[in-house]
């Protein structure tokens, strides 16, 4: 058997929930568009699944420019939500979306705590597969950070979602708290079927010579492989405190970070910032955590989730 | 949207050879059929150093037949210096040819105003009118005498060709913008000048695209600027270059560099909110 | 006037509080030894300062090794403050230290909340310039992460050790909590002097082929560049909400870092692992950002602190 | 604390020659008079690469009157692969020389062990030994007879040198502690074994240090053991790189392997604590 043949019969298919995937690799909301400018140049199927470009009820303009700026090993961005809005995205998008034969994911942002309920609403009799809630967005001035850093917040929120939608509801969770897990269990008491995490990091960054930030939103949101060892400490600490399935995410940048992200407890994982600087990566990635996995003998890759094992204290 | 020819990918480039034009630019010829076999005026590619993000660059010319693409490089920071630095032979990645660039059709007259490095991408879309047998002009400013790029080249590129510089000593002494607004007025008044179907494409620094925009519009020319803003992907993912644009109902829309631009019609263009753009 | 001139006819003095320091420049806690490594190849004296690595009331052995990983743009780390102790500090390296001719911050950690005023109490009557709280230290298992992210527990031990010295009293915040500024106008009721930020992050990082976190302490504190936007970021929100000087730090590497921090707020600027890839660059520091401020045309740095400017919100 | 002879500092170093000994073993000889001046058998430097943090290698050898000190590399990871793999003439920073080293002092006879590229750092000591005219024994451990490293030069580096080998095929069938074993007693039967002023030093995987450091306790010969663990720094100021070894109550204390190692006294270290080192 070569080294093909042996990649090749490793299993791919996870589950996240009730919801299954092909393989556990999914482009991250925000640097993914909708697929459209990608489509023409990879087959999108080889994906396990893409999450959309955050939705908004009114469509929204997004941030003036500059929106992002590089950083040491990773980038921060301010876009503000730039979107058709959810009506354009479901009359125009949607269609195209699903003829990539790959899961859909609906990321969506609300304004107000009221506007989650009625995107999920929206989106209910649809056939995106799964709603993810983004409850971090620190670049919209609404103030919708302080939903995502607040317990009770989340699980009114995601509550609120759970009533009007029987889709799989992924709940994506923000970095900036002091106990990322006390966010997923609210997550999970709201109903959530998955939380995702981590978004960005909340950053500024400075131009010397302006004496401005660079950002013309003055914050944004890092990202990128900088952020990889908080993201992995992040997926750890869930997975240690819940029960409820993990999408772990944050400078994934090659198949090795996928399966350390599924080590510390990631069912599925998403690529972000790494499809800005390589955008082929993402679809070689599952093939190449594949034969990844059969070299340390793995038959399926859902076997690596939650593997790792922690050192005893000495 | 325009159909666009040639949005190419991600290819493995060598660097052919490289010039250095002055301690601080440098001409560097990619070998990259792929991005060569399909780019046109106005395009970019993304390339990678060892930076975090790739470097937007314009293409300068591109020889289909030797499946290489020149780039005209300032250095401007540390991206740029690594560029520039580059000996022939370096291995690069590159993303192209990228975005939507001057659009030559139905063009009868072209007139390029260039200023300083953005002369760079101008120099193309003349190569390809000369090609298409477009009558041109070339306006080319610079500060001054000494800071001209590439003078020799630029002097056989178009049917006329006016240097103009701050400093004088040159064709014109003062601005592109003004060299333009002279070289108008005189045309208008020549035979078979401002035929009805000329164009004026510029780039440069965002005061001179301003200045030429406010030319052609009082002249009813249509004028294609090309614009700059910080990017991410390049390839029109992540909503991360944004030019601020007039939607139909006068609102400010934003637009990619990377994809809708980086070459937009002037007459669109939110000038007064081009605060933040570099 | 050539560079050097210019450059040289810039005033570096900076002011912490009261604290008077010939330059901005220090040299952070736990990056830099007690200086004896150094000083035989260096002049510590260009340093406006040098902290101490954490001082413990007993001796600590620290934590087994692996206690490094390298990460993209930074690197992670669980030393688990090993120290001689404070006693052993005073009588062996705080001798040698005020011979460097460098003002001295003496870094402390309690295990429990007592100590630290313990500390505090140990070095009043001793020749340091300022006694630094790190109230971070995630690497120490006793769980002291507590204490740097609860706002009253700051004021508190912060007011315990203001009551014991009259030294210049410096708190190190953790950078790993939802509202930095929280934190800081603790300190600040507590009776700080200074707020230090940011400690590191707090991380990990995982050998895909034996299923285990790299650091043998499973977790550790991620510095370097890859953080220098989040500290940024933090650097300017307590600037901007609290009226207490602010000594800035995290992943600074070039004369254009430090001078970034200053113009988001801070008084001073420490560097810290930068100094462990290039040991020399932090004695460049002091002259390179002289050189830098008269190219801008400024005298003095001080002038830098908190001139940053918001764009407005449109 | 010892006086450490030669604790250099940061230099811009230039590969003066590399040679692949396998696809993934190179010589490097560097270009750097201040390492070379004062490095000793036993010393590391630590060399930039594009990685965050240096890698710390072994000094193989030094040509003081040249300036240049040798480097065997073995491909580990991106680092060391980066290192392999850089052209004669590439600059690299370096510093060095690092780190307290092999003892020779009051040794009348030097018996090296090394397994594997273990044998670089030996091979330092060995020639020291030779200018010293201290009588030498090499004990060298291959895998294999395919794996062999550097052979002749090995060859002649000692009075006497054994080459063993796991799966046979040289002097010595068996792994390098089995043949130390053999070679000790034998030579504690001829004229002159074990002088009373004999001396192990040794390099290689922990399970072989381990063995070695057992039948030097067992026989009363000192031995010194090089040691690795992760380092940041390399030069003693963050307690990055510990090393477990027993204070004098027995308890568990750590030390720098950067500052007083690499080289460590073998019956020091905590050898059942040492699981976590690399
Ligand atoms: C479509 C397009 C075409 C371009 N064509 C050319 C060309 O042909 N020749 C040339 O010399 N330059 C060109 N530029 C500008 C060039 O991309 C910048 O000078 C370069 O990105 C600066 O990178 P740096 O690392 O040297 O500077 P740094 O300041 O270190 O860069 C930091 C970050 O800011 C971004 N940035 C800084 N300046 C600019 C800028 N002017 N435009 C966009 N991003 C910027 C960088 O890409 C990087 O992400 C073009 C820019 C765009 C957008
Ligand atoms: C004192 C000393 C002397 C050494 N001498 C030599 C020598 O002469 N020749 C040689 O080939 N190798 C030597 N090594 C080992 C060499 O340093 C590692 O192989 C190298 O650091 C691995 O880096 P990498 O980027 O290739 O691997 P990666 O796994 O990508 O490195 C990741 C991180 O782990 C560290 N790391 C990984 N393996 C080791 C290791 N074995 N020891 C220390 N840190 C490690 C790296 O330094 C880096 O920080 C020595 C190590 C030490 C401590
Ligand atoms: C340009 C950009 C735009 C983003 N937009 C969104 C968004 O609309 N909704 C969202 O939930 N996350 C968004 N994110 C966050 C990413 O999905 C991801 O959580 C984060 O970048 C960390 O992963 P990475 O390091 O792989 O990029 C965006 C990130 C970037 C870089
Ligand atoms: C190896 C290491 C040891 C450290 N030890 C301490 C310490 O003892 N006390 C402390 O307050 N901070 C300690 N720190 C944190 C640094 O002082 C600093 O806050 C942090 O690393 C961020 O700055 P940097 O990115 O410049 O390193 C340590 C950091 C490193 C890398
Ligand atoms: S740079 Fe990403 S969309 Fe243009
Ligand atoms: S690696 Fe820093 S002390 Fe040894």
């Amino acid at each position: 058997m070569n080294d093909h043949e042996r990649s090749s019969s490793v299993d791919g298919t996870v589950r996240v929930g009730d919801l299954t995937f092909d393989n556990p690799v999914i482009a991250a909301s925000g640097t993914f568009g909708f697929g459209g400018e990608l489509a023409p140049y990879y087959d999108l199927s080889v994906l396990g699944g893409i999450c959309t470009k955050g939705l908004t009820l009114r469509p929204r303009a997004g941030n003036p420019p500059p929106r992002v700026a590089e950083t040491a090993s990773g980038m921060l961005n301010a876009v503000g939500l730039q979107n058709p809005g959810i009506e354009s995205f479901l009359e125009k998008e949607l269609p195209r979306m699903l003829s990539y034969g790959s899961r859909i994911i609906a990321n969506i942002a609300g304004q107000e705590l009221c506007e989650y309920a009625e995107l999920a609403r929206l989106l209910d009799q649809t056939e995106v597969d799964a709603v993810e809630l983004n409850l971090s967005c620190p670049n919209v001035s609404a103030g919708c950070l302080a939903i995502g850093s607040e317990p009770h917040l989340i699980e009114e929120v995601t509550a609120a979602c759970r009533e009007v939608t029987d889709k799989p509801l992924w709940v994506k969770l923000t970095p900036n708290v002091t106990h990322i897990a006390l966010c997923a269990q609210a997550a999970e008491r709201g109903g959530a079927d998955a939380v995702v995490l981590i978004n960005t990091l909340l950053g500024l960054a400075v131009d010397l010579a302006t004496e401005r930030p660079i950002l013309r939103n003055n914050t944004g949101g890092l990202s990128g492989p900088a952020i990889k060892p908080v993201a992995l400490r992040m997926v750890k600490e869930v997975y240690d405190h819940t029960d409820i399935p993990i999408v772990g995410l944050g400078g994934i940048a090659r198949a090795e970070d996928a399966l350390e992200f599924m080590l510390c407890g990631a069912s599925a994982v998403q690529v972000g910032t790494a499809s800005l600087v390589d955008p082929g990566m993402i679809f070689r990635l599952p093939g190449e955590m594949a034969e990844i996995a059969s070299q340390y003998g793995y038959s399926r890759l859902a076997e690596f989730t939650g593997r790792l094992q922690f050192w005893e204290r000495t | 949207m325009p159909v666009l020819k040639g949005k190419g990918f991600v290819y493995q480039a060598t660097i052919a050879e490289k010039i250095l034009l002055d301690p601080q630019t440098a001409l560097l010829t990619l070998d990259a059929p792929a991005v060569a076999r399909t780019a046109s005026p106005g395009q970019f590619v993304q390339l990678s150093t060892s930076r975090f993000l790739r470097r937007p660059i314009s293409i300068l010319s591109a020889d289909r037949a030797r499946g290489t693409v020149e780039l005209g490089i300032r250095a401007a920071g540390t991206g740029t210096e690594e560029l520039i630095g580059m000996a022939a032979g370096t291995a690069v990645s590159v993303i192209g040819p990228l975005g939507r660039g001057f659009s030559l059709e139905n063009t009868g007259e072209l007139i390029a105003v260039g200023g300083g490095i953005g002369l760079f991408p101008v120099i193309f879309a003349l190569e390809d009118a000369k090609r298409l047998s477009i009558k041109t002009t070339l306006i080319a400013g610079f500060r001054s005498e000494a800071q001209t790029l590439l003078p020799e080249r630029l002097r056989n590129l178009a049917d006329r060709s006016v240097f103009s510089s701050d400093a004088g000593g040159l064709d014109f002494h003062g601005n592109a913008a003004e060299a333009l607004s002279s070289e108008l007025s005189a045309s208008a008044e020549s035979p078979g000048g401002n035929s009805g179907r000329a164009k004026i494409i510029t780039c440069g620094p965002v005061p001179l695209l301003r200045a030429v925009a406010a030319i052609a519009a009082g002249r009813g020319i249509p004028c294609d600027v090309s614009l700059e803003s910080r990017m991410a992907c390049g390839i029109g993912v992540c909503l991360g270059c944004a030019v601020p644009v007039l939607d139909r109902a006068g609102e400010i829309a934003y637009e990619r560099c990377c994809y809708e631009g980086p070459v937009f019609d002037a007459s669109r263009v939110a000038w007064r909110n081009m605060a933040g753009l570099v």
